[in-house]
C-alpha cells in the first residue's frame, strides 16, 4: 500500500470523487491557483478547471452560505475555510442555515455538502488561530463532525462525507497535514459513527481524536514500559458517536481518560464523561478522567503554548492518576 | 406594451389572495391557531406578485421570514400554507417550520429564513448551482431594507458579479425594520445605488404598482436569464400592520400610514383594468369570493388536519437519520 | 420591597447605572424609540438621548465590535443582541475578539463591556430563533456568562456586569420577561461566581439556571408531595462557576440532576456530571442525571416543541430514577 | 506647500527602521527565535509611515496581522516588539501575542488581529468613544485589499458614516490577499469607490510614495477631526516577500514583483530629499546605520529576555482574575 502524507489524501479523495460525480465542486479560499494554504487541494484547478475548483474573497459566510445553496439545487459542494477559526466568522451559516434547513424545512430538503477546516494549535499561532471547537458542532443536532487521525481514516472518510446527502464538517488538523500513512488506492469508504480502536489495552481506555490520537498513542507506549496497557479509542467522527464501542471497551478497562486538544470545560471529554458514568456506574473503578487544553486563549510564547495545550505526558499523568 | 389582460388578472388574483390569505392569518393567530413570530405581507402584495409572476415555473425564489405572499405567489397551495401555520401535519413543512420557514421544492421555492441576511448568500449558491449546469434558470432573493445593512448582503452582492451569476436581489424597502426607520440604519438609503459599489446595476421600483413592478422584472429577469449577471432591484413599498403579530407599530405615524394605505396596489390595478376595460367589477368581486373561499377552506383543512406525532420529533434531522 | 418584573428590571438596573457613570450606553437593534422588543429598555432614551441609547443597523458583528472598541476606549457599553439567536452571526466578535483581546495583548487592554442577549425556547418560533447556547461561551475563555432567573439576581448581577472590567455576555430568557419578583430599590451587587440555593433539600440536588429554575422548583414541589426533598441550586453564572456549592450539596444528597434548557449533547450538563463524578466519585449514590433539549433543531409545532424542551416533569423523571 | 524638511527626514528615518527591523525578522524567524504567522510588511513601508505620521500623538490606530510597520511608526520602541516577536516577557505583550498581536495602549495603538476584517467595527467602536466624549480625536484603521470583502467592511463603513465618526480607513491595497489576486476577489476593484455606498468621500492614492500618503493623510485626517464623518482612503501598494514567511509568493509574476520594486518608497524618498537638498548622502547613511543599529539591538535585547514564567499562562484571562 502507498504512504501518504495527510495533505495530499485530502487531495486524492476529492480528486476521486470529483471525476466519479460532476456535481462535487470545491470553493474556498485560495484552492484553487495556489492549491491551498496547507497543498491540500494541490493540482486539482489544473485538472478540474476554475469552475470546480473556485477561488473565493475572503468571505467566510457567503461561502458557506453558496455551499448551502448549491447543495439545496443539487450540487455538492465542498467548502473549504482556509481554517476553523474562521468558522467562526460563518458560525451562523453553518449552525443557524446548515445544520437546521432539512429539519425546519420538514425534511423537504437535501443538504449534501462539506465544510472542510483545518483545526488545532501547536505553531504559536496565537489566541484567534488555534481551535478546536468541535463541541459546539458536536451540541448542534443537524451537522456530522468528523474529524480523522490518519491519512487511512481521512480518505475513507472524506469520501463517505462527499457522498452523504447531510452537512458535514470536516476538521483537519494543522499538525497532521504532513504526517505519513499507508492509503490503499481503491475506492474505499469509511462508515460515520465506527470508532476504531488504534491500540488494543486491558488496564485503562483512553479515548481521543485528531491529533491527540498520536499523543494517546506515545502516551500509551510510555505507559506499556510501566506494564499498563492502555487501549486507545478514535472515535473519529463525533456525530455520529460511536458510543457503543467506547462503553464496551471502559466496561472491559473499568478506566476512561479522554483526551481532546479543545479546552476542556464543556468540551466534548464532559460529553463523554458524563456518558460513561451514565452508563457504567457500578463498573468504573475510578472517575473518569479528562486531559484537555487549559482554560485560556492559547499564547503565543512556545512555552506557554506547550503548557497550554495537552500532550502525551499529561495523557500518562491522568492514566496514572486512576491506575497507581 | 401593455401587459396581457391575462397577466394582469392573475397578478390581482395573486396579490387578493395574499391579502385574504394575511387577514385569514391575523384572525387565526387572533384565535389561537397561529403561534410563534408572524409578520404579515399587507400593503406589500405587489412586489412579490409582480416579481414572482415575471419567473419561470422553474426559476428559484427564496424570501426572507415575511413570506406568505411569496411562496402564495409562486404557486404553493394555501392550504399547505395555512396547515404549517397551524403547525399541522399537511403543512408545506410538516408543522416543523411554522410562519418564517415556509419551503417547497416542488414550487422551486427555496424557503423562508428567519435569520436577517442569512439567506441571501443562500440564494447566491442555488445560482452558482444554476451557473454551473449550463442552465438557464434564475434565481431571485428576496430581503429588506434592513438586511442590506449586514455584511452577508455586501458578501452575496459580491460573489454573484464576480462570478455573474444569475440573481435578481430584490430589496423589498417598506421603509423600516421592525421600529427602524431606514434612514437612521442607512448611511445612504438609496438601496439599489449600492450596486454600483459591485459593478452591478441597480434600479428602483414603485412597490406599490405591480404593473410597475412585473414590468421592471420581466426586464431584469431577461437580463439576467440572458448571462449578464445579477441585478440589485429595490421596491419602495409599505406595511400596513406591524413588523409581526405582536407589534402594533406605534413608531409610525398614522398620517404616514393612511398616505401609504392610499397607494394600495390591489385597488390601484383593480382601477386601471376596470378602466382599460379588461374587467368588470363583477370578475373582480367574484375574484375576491374565489380568493376568500380559498383561504376559508384552507383555515378548514389546517384545523382538521392532526398535528405532528410524537415521532416526527426526531425525524428530518438527517436523511440518514440514525438518533439513538 | 416592590414587585417588579423582570424586563422592567433590566432597565433598571440600566438606568441606575446610566445615571451612576457618564460612561455607560447603550447600543443595538431597536434599544431607543421603541424600548427594546422585549420593552428592556423602555424610556432610557427619553431620559438619556440618543447618543446613549443608540438605535444600530442590523448588523450584530459591528454591534458587538463597536462595543469591544469603545470599551478599548475607556466607555462602559451594554450591547444589545435582539436575541442570543443573532449572536451567532457575531460569533467572531464575541469569541475570537472580546474573548480573549486582553490575553492575547497580555493584559494591555480592559473590556468593561456587556453583551445583553435574550434566548431560549417555548413560544414557538422554531429552528433559528430558540436558542440556548450558553454552553459554548461558558467553553470559550475570557468572557464572563452570566444568566439570571429571577428580577432580584437580574438587577443585582447587571450591575456588577457594567461595573465589571471584564467582557460579559448577560443572558436573559424571553419567557421570564414577564415573571415578577421582589427587588430592592437599593443599589445593591450580586457577586459573580456565587450561587444560589433556591431551595433547600436533603435528598437530591437539582442544579438549574434561567427559565430551568423555575421548573425545577415546580418539579421540586412535586417531589415533595412524594417525601423527596429537592434542594434546588441556581449557579447564577456560568463562568465563574461556582462548583464548590454544587459540589458540597451533592456531597451531602449524594445524588444530582442537573437541568438546562440547551441541547443534551455537550451542554453545560456534561460539564457538571463530569466534574460531579470528577470529584465526588466515591459519594455518589447514583450516576448524575442531565435533562435537556432534544438533540433536534427546535421544532415549530407546539405539541413537538413541548416535547422537544425539558420542563417540570422531565426534572420529576430524572429524580425518580436515581431516588427510587 | 512642501512639507518641511524635519518631516521627511522623520518619514525616512520611519520608514528605513520598519524596512531593517522586518529582515532582522527573516533572519529571526529563519532561526527559529520567532514562530507561528509572521507578516513581513516590505515594500509597504510608505503607507503605515506616511499615514500614521499624519496623526497626533494621542489619536488611535488600528491595524491587522501584518501590523509591524504600524506599531513602528506609532512609536513603540523595537525592543519591545521585536521582544514580542521572540515569546518573551519584555514583549510589547508579554510574548503572549507575537507577531500578529501587538498592542501599545501607550502609543494609542489599539492591536494588531489575525481575523480578516475583525478589527473594523473595533476602531469605529473607539471612534464612538471619541466623539461620545466631546474629543477631537481620529482613530485611523488599516486593512486589506482582501478584507474589503468581509462583511464587516461593509457594516463598519455603514455605522461610521451613519453617525458620522471619527475614522479614517485605510485600505492598503497590495493586490493581494494571499494569493488571491484582487481582481478575482472583488468584482470591483477600485476599493475607494465603495465609499459611496455609503455617502462617504473616498479617494486613492500612490501608496508607494510616501510624500503622497502623507499629504493625503493630513488632508483627510484634518476632514475627519474636524467631525465631517468618516473617509475611505485606499493605497495602491505591494508586498515584496511571500504573504507571511511560510509563503515564497509563487503566485506572482517576477516581472510584475521587479516593477514594482522600482517603486520602492525608500529611494524615492531619498533621491527626492537629495535633489531638494534636504539631506546629503552622509545623512541619508547616517540614519541608516542608526536603523540597522536598533534593530541589532532589539534583537539581543529580545534573545536575552526571559521567556514567560509558567504563572503567566493562567495571567491575564480576566482582570478579575480568579481562575481556581
Ligand atoms: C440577524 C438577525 N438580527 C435581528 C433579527 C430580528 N429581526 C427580525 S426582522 C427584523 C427587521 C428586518 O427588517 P427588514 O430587513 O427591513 O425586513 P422587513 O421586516 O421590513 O420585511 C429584525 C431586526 C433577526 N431575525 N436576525
Ligand atoms: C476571517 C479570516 N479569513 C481568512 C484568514 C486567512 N488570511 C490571513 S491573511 C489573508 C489575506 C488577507 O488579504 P488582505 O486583506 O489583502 O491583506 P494583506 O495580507 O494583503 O495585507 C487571509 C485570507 C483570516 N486570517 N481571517
Ligand atoms: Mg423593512
Ligand atoms: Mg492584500
Amino acid at each position: 500500500m502507498p504512504e501518504r502524507r495527510y495533505f495530499e489524501t485530502v487531495g486524492i479523495a476529492l480528486g476521486e470523487e470529483m471525476e466519479r460525480d460532476e456535481s462535487v465542486f470545491i470553493l474556498g479560499e485560495d484552492v484553487g491557483l495556489i492549491g491551498g494554504t496547507f497543498r491540500a487541494t494541490e493540482g486539482l484547478m489544473a485538472e478540474y478547471g476554475s469552475q470546480r475548483v473556485r477561488d473565493t474573497p475572503i468571505a467566510e459566510a457567503a461561502i458557506v452560505g453558496l455551499a448551502i445553496g448549491a447543495a439545496m439545487a443539487g450540487m455538492r459542494p465542498v467548502a473549504e475555510l482556509m481554517t476553523l477559526n474562521f468558522g467562526i466568522v460563518a458560525m451562523d451559516q453553518i449552525v443557524n442555515h446548515a445544520s437546521k434547513a432539512r429539519y425546519m424545512f420538514g425534511g423537504g430538503v437535501r443538504l449534501p455538502m462539506v465544510i472542510r477546516a483545518p483545526g488545532g494549535g501547536g505553531t504559536q499561532k496565537a489566541a484567534q488561530h488555534s481551535h478546536s471547537i468541535e463541541s459546539w458542532f458536536m451540541n448542534t443536532p443537524g451537522i456530522r463532525v468528523v474529524i480523522p487521525s490518519t491519512p487511512y481514516d481521512l480518505k475513507g472518510l472524506l469520501k463517505t462525507a462527499i457522498r452523504s446527502d447531510d452537512p458535514v464538517l470536516f476538521i483537519e488538523h494543522e499538525m497532521l497535514y504532513n504526517t505519513r500513512g499507508e492509503v490503499p488506492d481503491d475506492d474505499y469508504l469509511l462508515p460515520f459513527g465506527v470508532a476504531d480502536v488504534k491500540r488494543p489495552g486491558r488496564d485503562v481506555t483512553i479515548v481521543a481524536w485528531s491529533k491527540m490520537v498520536h499523543e494517546a498513542l506515545r502516551a500509551a507506549e510510555m505507559l506499556g514500559d510501566e506494564g499498563i496497557e492502555a487501549e486507545v479509542i478514535d472515535p473519529r467522527t463525533l456525530d455520529p458517536l460511536d458510543i457503543d464501542t467506547i462503553l464496551m471497551s471502559v466496561a472491559r478497562t473499568r478506566r476512561a481518560v479522554i483526551a481532546e486538544e479543545g479546552w476542556r470545560n464543556v468540551g466534548v471529554g464532559a460529553e463523554l464523561a458524563a456518558r460513561i458514568q451514565e452508563h457504567l456506574f457500578y463498573d468504573l473503578d475510578a472517575p473518569v478522567q479528562r486531559v484537555a487544553a487549559a482554560d485560556v486563549p492559547t499564547p503565543y510564547a512556545k512555552n506557554l503554548e506547550k503548557l497550554a495545550l495537552p500532550d502525551a505526558r499529561d495523557i500518562v499523568e491522568a492514566v496514572l492518576k486512576i491506575t497507581l | 406594451m401593455a401587459l396581457p389582460a391575462a397577466d394582469q388578472i392573475k397578478m390581482y388574483r395573486t396579490m387578493v389572495l395574499i391579502r385574504r390569505f394575511e387577514q385569514g392569518v391575523a384572525e387565526a393567530y387572533a384565535d389561537g391557531f397561529i403561534g410563534g413570530f408572524t409578520h404579515l405581507y399587507i400593503g406589500q402584495e405587489a412586489v412579490a406578485t409582480g416579481a414572482i409572476l415575471s419567473l419561470n415555473h422553474d426559476d428559484y425564489a427564496v424570501g426572507t421570514y415575511r413570506v406568505h405572499g411569496h411562496a402564495l405567489a409562486r404557486g404553493t397551495p394555501a392550504r399547505s400554507l395555512m396547515a404549517e401555520l397551524y403547525g399541522r401535519t399537511d403543512g408545506v413543512c410538516k408543522g416543523k417550520g411554522g410562519s418564517m420557514h415556509f419551503f417547497d421544492a416542488e414550487h422551486y421555492f427555496l424557503g423562508g429564513y428567519g435569520i436577517v441576511g442569512g439567506h441571501l448568500p443562500i440564494g447566491v449558491g442555488a445560482a452558482l448551482a444554476c451557473q454551473m449546469r449550463g442552465e438557464d434558470r434564475v434565481v431571485m432573493v428576496f430581503f429588506g431594507d434592513g438586511a442590506s445593512n449586514q455584511g452577508v448582503f455586501h458578501e452575496a452582492l459580491n460573489m454573484a458579479k464576480l462570478w455573474d451569476l444569475p440573481v435578481v436581489f430584490v430589496c423589498e424597502n417598506n421603509l423600516y425594520g421592525i421600529g427602524t426607520d431606514v434612514r437612521i440604519s442607512s448611511s445612504f438609503d438609496q438601496i439599489h445605488k449600492k450596486a454600483q459599489g459591485y459593478g452591478m446595476p441597480g434600479h428602483v421600483v414603485n412597490g406599490m404598482d405591480v404593473i410597475a413592478v412585473r414590468e421592471a422584472c420581466d426586464e431584469v429577469v431577461r437580463y439576467v436569464r440572458h448571462g449578464s449577471g445579477p441585478v440589485l432591484l429595490e421596491a419602495r413599498c409599505y406595511r400596513y400592520q406591524g413588523h409581526s403579530m405582536t407589534d402594533a407599530g406605534k413608531y409610525r405615524s398614522v398620517a404616514e400610514t393612511e398616505l401609504w394605505k392610499k397607494r394600495d396596489p390591489i385597488p390601484r390595478l383593480a382601477k386601471s383594468m376596470l378602466e382599460q376595460g379588461t374587467v368588470d367589477q363583477a370578475r373582480l368581486d367574484a375574484i375576491d369570493a374565489e380568493a376568500n373561499e380559498t383561504v376559508q377552506d384552507a383555515m378548514s383543512f389546517a384545523e382538521q388536519s392532526p398535528p405532528p406525532s410524537p415521532e416526527a420529533l426526531w425525524q428530518d434531522v438527517f436523511v440518514e437519520n440514525d438518533h439513538a
